[in-house]
């Protein structure tokens, strides 16, 4: 396949991150040399000057050692009221059935992982577990045992807001936490056949 | 009809239509009724040499396999009576192996472009989090919620009843078709004679034998006599197994 | 301060969601019609054509709810092998004998039936099925003649590891529905015996 232009692939790093990037990194992820990355970037701002997004290049302070010229990708002021009223609407949206369902597994079976909400539920969680952590109801925590996994578990203004000091305060904590090691028991026994499939 | 069964014992399938087409592949023939008598005992072999034989499984590969018999009964005598019914699931047959093999043939592309040239969605947006719950956050909710999630858990649960009946209705199948193809014999034992062709009547016992094979290698059937009715073990039936 | 043109808009929401989204959505957003999105979101697959991010779409089909025409904006398929490598995502890319049997059928054939994927492999799929949905690459949606059955259709996810910007880009698409709806029509009408969901 052949290669795209390197302000091609600037912009989609940019895209896919979403958070200022270094001149630096830039150069890194591409294999590529500075230089050749602030000149792929000024092509990039002219072909983007008409569009829905735009560069923002936040230069290193000076004075600062370690800083580094950064740049991003953002939308264009020119939306910015848009994106302000999509930003509220996020917060009133109604979390639907798939919601509740997630936030009552992380708040019975949490500190839980996503792979396991995703077994329990049979779908993918990754797009409403990004919801309830932007509505402040669950939160993400390390791993102990493993950095680069991920805990989810209810935050504490949630458990204000439901009225319980603790969790094991929630209705049938303990007859539910039973039946439900009963019941992925079993799921976990078909979880290695299935894998195997 | 001579042809040496072909050694597949090593390949794992998918299931009765996976085999069946591989078999049909094999032996390099088109999907047509011809091609399917053909392959009837590759099939019926390669279900004999599997050691163990989950119920759950042997369910599917025995409604295949009481096709292919009607197939290659009809081919071996011509004057055997097919009902509507079992006209119409042989003509099934051949469609659903068509597309099977066609669906194989696709999953080559899906193969080869999978995780190939991936489209990355952005890494997720950043955001502030604000407390913002909805009306439905309350501990009722919540148990009520936890609780339906526990229910749809899938279950270990036992073969599907429609299969089991199919198994049943299979073995019924075969005896019918056991009894269906002596008195074919007997009467085409008279037209044989005229003719004199012998060896035909050799590849009928044979088939017959291997009636035998089916019955009692794949489903452990019982039967004391030749004409008693058969008994089928199916101890397994509450043991599922899943590839 | 001049409004953006619409196509413009469209692509600063898919940027800032970063998700995918529905038309109807998107209308709501932007306050227009849906069709002036369609034709917004045309433009914008134009202007883009030869850049860093490209748009996937999945349709919604007829009869079939759950359905709404849905659009994400995401990486070239060209920086495929950078992004790669910047991703701490775990990428799985083996299927298994009954994923890829299962995930061609619905590809080609979807939306369609658990009962008809039964009768094309001649085995159970619901445990594959369920496999599929957990890794997110096919969902379930509801059948809108019958709210009891479901129709199982490809994810964003997986067009997303297949590199097509829509179905209908899969080698052979248009040939394989053709032969399917001519030479086979009358398969499904066979599909009374089969276990029902």
């Amino acid at each position: 396949m052949e290669e795209l232009l390197i302000e091609n692939q600037i912009e989609a790093v940019l895209f896919w991150k979403g958070e200022p990037q270094s001149i630096k990194k830039l150069a890194a992820s591409l294999g590529k040399k500075e230089d050749e990355i602030k000149a792929g970037l000024e092509i990039l701002k002219a072909k983007i000057a008409d569009r829905g997004v735009e560069l923002v290049f936040k230069p290193a302070r000076q004075g600062h050692s370690g800083g580094d010229d950064e740049v991003m990708l953002g939308t264009s002021s020119k939306v910015s009221h848009i994106i302000e009223r999509l930003t509220k609407e996020e917060l009133v949206r109604d979390l639907g059935k798939a919601g509740l369902e997630t936030i009552s597994i992380i708040a019975y079976k949490g500190p839980i992982s996503r792979s396991e909400i995703d077994y329990i539920r049979g779908v993918q969680s990754n797009f409403i577990l990004r919801n309830l952590q932007i509505r402040g109801l669950v939160e993400k925590i390390t791993n102990e045992n493993d950095h680069r996994s991920f805990f989810y578990r209810p935050t504490f203004e949630l458990l204000s807001f439901l009225g319980v000091s603790k969790i094991e305060d929630l209705p049938e904590y303990e007859k539910v936490k039973i039946e439900f090691e009963q019941n992925l028991k079993n799921e976990t026994d078909q979880l290695t056949d299935i894998t195997s499939e | 009809m001579s042809d040496t069964t072909f050694q597949i014992k090593t390949e794992v399938f998918e299931g009765p239509l996976d085999l069946l087409l591989s078999l049909i592949e094999k032996r390099k023939l088109f999907i047509n009724d011809i091609a399917l008598a053909r392959v009837a005992d590759d099939y019926i072999v390669y279900l004999k040499s599997l050691e163990k034989f989950p119920i759950a499984d042997s369910a599917d590969f025995l409604v295949i396999a009481s096709t292919l018999l009607l197939i290659k009964s009809r081919s071996l005598l011509p004057n055997l009576n097919l009902t509507e019914d079992e006209q119409k699931d042989i003509g099934d047959l051949e469609r659903r192996l068509k597309i099977y093999q066609r669906i194989k043939e696709l999953s080559v592309h899906i193969k080869n472009h999978f995780g190939k040239d991936i489209i990355f969605a952005p890494e997720p947006r950043k955001m502030i989090p604000v407390f913002s719950p909805d009306q439905t956050m309350t501990k009722k909710n919540f148990l009520t919620a936890i609780l339906s999630v526990i229910k749809s858990l899938p279950k270990v649960e036992n073969i599907p009843k429609a299969i089991v009946r199919k198994v049943v209705s299979l073995e019924e199948m075969i005896t019918n078709l056991t009894r269906r193809i002596q008195s074919s014999i007997k009467l085409s034992f008279r037209e044989f004679a005229k003719v004199g062709k012998e060896e035909r009547v050799n590849v009928i016992i044979s088939f017959l034998a291997m009636l035998e094979l089916v019955k009692q290698g794949i489903v452990n059937v019982k039967q004391d006599n030749q004409f008693d009715d058969i008994e089928i073990e199916t101890q397994q039936t509450n043991v599922p197994h899943y590839n």
